[in-house]
């Protein structure tokens, strides 16, 4: 990939490049995972790659007049990917946290959802978040309901993602899993969900968005009015509404 | 030790006429399509010595293999000792207790020492009478003592083989044997792996226990040593005795053709 | 380096090592013992004349080398309980980690067992030993010695395999530095941290191959 | 299994195999080859009578084989940009598995050189030869036969840690595995499919082996 | 072809009293502090044929490497053909060049033949004349192919070593030194990996190579062999030349003891 932008970490407000790179290359790099269903997948399994957050990044480019490009890659190596300059932007539900706002730039959010915890149908002893004190729940360590899990009290076990944590759940060999409710729809929606049910759901909203290199401001800043036009011509509430039925970007 | 401790040849040691102690009728033996042994027969008598003689893959080796039971004939049989007869004609095929049967009467020594080389030479020796005889091991170690200290290795008792020269390792090997208490002594060229100075002291030890009237068959090419030592020569060839007889007899005058080449290539090389 | 990055190293350095100490060694060493059993059976009946039993070993080697070491992990842990087989994280990932053992070194002990010359069989044989006897008392150990180094590289790999048993619900060092990682955001230097001590734990594994070579070496001809 | 799994089963067999063969296979013949050329150098510095080229050697050796693969491709591909030097994910990664490869082959070649008896040296030297004509017409060629089965074995190895590339933006036979699992869910059964492509490969190199010592066998001391 | 073909061979083969082909001054070689050999010197006329004989480790090999340049000595000084002299004691030690000067004068037939087992035989006696000494390919085969057929191997040329008799291989060693056309041939204890039988064959082609005029030095135990075809023999012990002298007076006559009795161990084994 020679898309990136290539400053990383080390570009000074003065010096920022971030914007007229891309512009300059006419691609907007944006790595992501592939493998995150409803967000970022493949169609099909082996088709081209869809999903919401690849559609909100396509309508993102396509209002800075570039193309995107996706580079796709584990979880692991996404972070290290963006400050090695591999891609310029990272679309894959990053929540917007204090850690990761220490070391990122973050775009305005473009999702609003919830957390829910998701436990067998025969489960009557987690009915909120406070009940998940002392329990077991299976979490993506990388997520950021890792950390309301764990926040909540609960035994965290640490899984790939949200499939080995279903499965773990419907096994009984773990209490609940905690997950973004949009998930959790995507997966009923699919699947049937069978012997699952939501046991509680939070109160407030976490808020997912664009991450860049540290210092990249001027791209975010272009990116935050791309997203605010995006909004108002109503491109995100159609997006939104092809794959969860109803607006999350608000 | 000496065969005459043994109970079974106290009585016939040494005596005119002895009974054989070894019998081998028809011995035949195949590897896949090739017949290696055609139709071998032998007698030794106890105390006697048989040198076996010939050419190089003619059969030698499978014969005394045969005899120690490490190789199952396809037929003929083999008795020791005249109590058992292990007849590998019949069917169903000789059982591994057979086997078995002929290993526990004889005893070999083979060409390239094997001894076991994680093990000292104290231990190479004891772990057929005590670990597989279950005899009693203070009595085996005395015994295994005194004939290392025989040989001329009672210094050597806790090495480990390749601390030990090529002769030394084979005089080694012939204790093991010994240890053992077998009926029949079988060698297999105890000396052509050796450097030819080290040859006389494992030349020498063998004929002292030929002296003592061990019956022994030994698969030779020192002619000297055949002459002097054996009670009997026989000359192997593409899988059969083709001759057999006095050695001195043999050795000088022939009756076959074959034989007078092999010796003759043997005693003039060049 | 700068300040702070030094101070994530050294803070992440105890949980780390912790998981090596709780995690990878246990798991390593008693997966390769139980491994090295199962390995010296398969091998043995690999070697075994009776045809369908070096058939079943044929096929079990084949199917541990050829396949993934993530796979057979996720069958045993994910797979086998809509079997009905429901297995906690830590036998599971032993169960894995031995079977996978069993494979790789069930060639290595096979290799030194054949390159045990003949004769020892024989001389064996001649004493009068058992073939059982003789495998224990007289091939085994001198197989032992030539099994040293490629068994010790096999038990290298499998301290780095551990890693994979994070997977399953185990935490061990790699799973540590990851969750660091996912904290600090600092994949790269908590990764190299990880090696770090890989690399270590693998210094020691190779001097102790050392010693027990050299050891062996007494009883064996030069 | 069931009339809908059977189906993904063979709709995805597609795309699993075309990984394999324009990531997996690709990836494993380049990365092998150009490692076997690294191993042999590295071979012969660790055989080396100067002090430092075999120390040299040693260290890579060491450091190659006691820290996971996936931390080295994690630092050819995301660290050695933050020292300027931005390398394409497929470079990466054969750099990567070259160099894992040379640093395992190096000790199987080593060991093979070494396994020449030192008669052959002596006579090439007898007939005048130089010391590298010796090595490349009559010790390396003898070594080859030694060296066939630990070097498939390190191949067969490599196949399946090309699954690791996925990390660094190479698609083969695991990711396209992953992909499937991640929209259909099922990820047992799309990870036992990619276990069955990864076993045919191995069964296929296999016999590619056999063929391979049998030709060699032809010219060496039975 | 025989030495009389070499030019510089020419003019001395046969000559009554030849000039030293071989001299060596004072050598001396120690493997860490063992000292194997003290201060060996030889002198050996072309077309003479010198035995080494002497107990195992007494440094008769090590000799035989230093001529070859396989081994470099720590003191002394070899001459071969005249021309060339290696000292060893100089500073700085002698360069590669130096010991490449020595093999290319020389040239070794070695006990376990160490023949090239992925070439056939044809190829085996080609590699060193057409690659390395750059003859022309198709001279230097038609040379090898008489070799081969003089030696009785002429159906063989496309053999590999593995699938030839012991005795076949040592003939290829020889004729793979022959081919390399040195001016001195070194043995090196050349029948005592062979069976017996087959013994014959290739001390029969070393004596006819001392009949055409080659000046060869020959380790051998075979003293029958060293009193016909030799004509001179020294005994080697610990690493020092005991004495030398004619090999039918000294093989009956020796005039120090540690030769006598080591003559004595090896005609008189038991
Ligand atoms: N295990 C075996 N499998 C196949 N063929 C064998 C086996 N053992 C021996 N042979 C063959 O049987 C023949 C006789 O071999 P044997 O070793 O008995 O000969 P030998 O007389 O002892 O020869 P040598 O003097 O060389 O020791 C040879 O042709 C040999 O190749
Ligand atoms: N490369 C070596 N390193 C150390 N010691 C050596 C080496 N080569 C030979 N020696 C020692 O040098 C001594 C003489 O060895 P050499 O091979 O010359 O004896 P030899 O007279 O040829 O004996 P043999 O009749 O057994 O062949 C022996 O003690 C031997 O152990
Ligand atoms: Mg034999
Ligand atoms: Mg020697």
């Amino acid at each position: 990939s020679t898309g990136g932008s290539g400053q990383g970490t080390t570009a000074a407000a003065g010096g920022d490049t971030s914007l007229s790179s891309v512009q300059k290359a006419g691609t907007l790099t944006v790595g992501t995972e592939g493998t995150y269903r409803p967000f970022s997948f493949h169609g099909e399994g082996s088709g081209p790659l869809t999903g919401f957050d690849v559609e909100v990044a396509q309508a993102v480019a396509a209002k800075l007049g570039v193309k995107a490009k996706f580079e796709e890659t584990q979880w692991d190596g996404i972070f290290a990917g963006l400050e090695a300059g591999r891609f310029d932007v990272i679309a894959n539900q990053v929540s917007i946290t204090p850690e990761r706002t220490a070391k990122y730039e973050f775009s305005t959010p473009y999702t609003y959802s919830s957390g829910v915890i998701v436990v067998k149908s025969d489960n009557t002893s987690i009915t909120s978040f406070a009940t998940l004190a002392g329990k077991t729940s299976a979490q993506s360590l990388t997520s950021n309901w890792n950390t309301l899990a764990t926040e909540s009290g609960a035994n965290v076990q640490a899984v790939e993602g949200w499939a080995q944590s279903v499965a773990l759940v419907e096994q009984g060999r773990v209490d609940a899993t905690v997950n973004d409710r949009l998930t959790y729809l995507d997966y009923k929606k699919q699947t049937g969900a069978a012997g699952l049910k939501v046991a509680a759901t939070t109160e407030d909203q976490s808020e997912s968005a664009f991450a860049f290199a540290k210092g990249s401001t001027k791209l975010a800043g272009a990116v935050d009015k791309a997203l605010a036009e995006l909004t108002s011509d109503g491109t995100l509430a159609t997006i939104s509404d092809k794959y969860f039925g109803a607006d999350v970007s608000q | 030790m000496s065969p005459t401790d043994l109970p079974t040849d106290a009585a016939t040691a040494g005596a005119p006429a002895p009974a054989p102690l070894l019998t081998v009728r028809g011995l035949r033996k195949s590897f896949g399509t090739n017949q290696v042994l055609e139709s071998i027969d032998l007698t030794v008598g106890r105390g006697q010595v048989l040198a076996l003689i010939g050419p190089s893959g003619s059969g030698k080796t499978t014969i005394l293999r045969c005899l120690n039971g490490l190789e199952v004939a396809d037929g003929g049989a083999i008795t020791i000792g005249g109590e058992v007869t292990i007849d590998f004609g019949r069917v169903p095929a000789p059982s591994r207790r057979d086997l078995a049967a002929l290993r526990d009467r004889s005893a070999m020594v083979f060409q390239h020492y094997n001894l076991f080389p994680h093990k000292t030479v104290l231990e190479n020796v004891l772990e057929g009478p005590v670990v597989v005889q279950r005899r009693p091991r203070a009595e085996v170690t005395a015994e295994a003592l005194a004939l290392l200290d025989r040989v001329g290795l009672g210094d050597k008792i806790d090495a480990h083989p390749f601390e030990l020269s090529g002769g030394q390792q084979q005089r080694v090997g012939i204790v093991r044997a010994l240890a053992l208490r077998p009926q029949l002594l079988l060698f297999d060229e105890p000396t052509s792996s050796l450097d030819p100075e080290l040859v006389g002291d494992v030349l020498r030890l063998i004929k002292e226990l030929a002296v003592e009237g061990w019956t022994m068959v030994i698969v030779t090419h020192e002619l000297e040593f055949a002459r002097e030592v054996a009670t009997e020569v026989a000359f192997v060839d593409a899988g059969t005795i083709v001759e057999h007889g006095d050695p001195k007899q043999l050795l000088r005058n022939p009756t076959q053709e074959r034989t007078r080449q092999f010796l003759h290539r043997l005693l003039f090389p060049f | 380096m700068n300040q702070s990055t030094w101070d994530l190293f050294l803070s992440s350095l105890g949980p780390i090592i912790l998981g090596a100490v709780t995690g990878t060694i246990p798991l390593a060493l008693v997966s390769f013992t139980v491994g090295l059993a199962l390995a010296l059976v398969v091998a043995l009946m690999r070697l075994s004349r009776r045809r369908w039993l070096s058939g079943v070993a044929r096929v079990y080697i084949s199917i541990v080398r050829g396949t993934p070491l993530l796979v057979q992990l996720f069958v045993i842990f994910y797979g086998l309980p809509s079997l009905g087989v429901l297995i906690d994280p830590w036998p599971s990932a032993v169960i894995a980690f031995s079977v996978n053992v069993g494979g790789y070194a069930a060639e290595v002990i096979r290799a030194a067992i054949l390159s045990v010359p003949k004769g020892q069989w024989e001389a064996a044989y001649m004493i009068g030993m058992s073939h059982r006897r003789a495998l224990t008392r007289i091939i085994l150990p001198q197989a032992a010695r030539v099994s040293v180094p490629p068994l010790s590289n096999t038990f290298i790999s499998l301290v780095k395999d551990t890693s994979l048993a994070s997977l399953i619900l185990v935490t061990e060092l790699f799973r540590q530095a990851q969750q660091v990682a996912a904290f600090s955001q600092e994949f790269m230097l908590l990764y190299l941290e990880a090696a770090l001590v890989y690399w270590a734990i693998c210094l020691v594994l190779s001097s102790v191959q050392g010693v027990l070579e050299t050891r062996l070496d007494r009883y064996v001809a030069h």
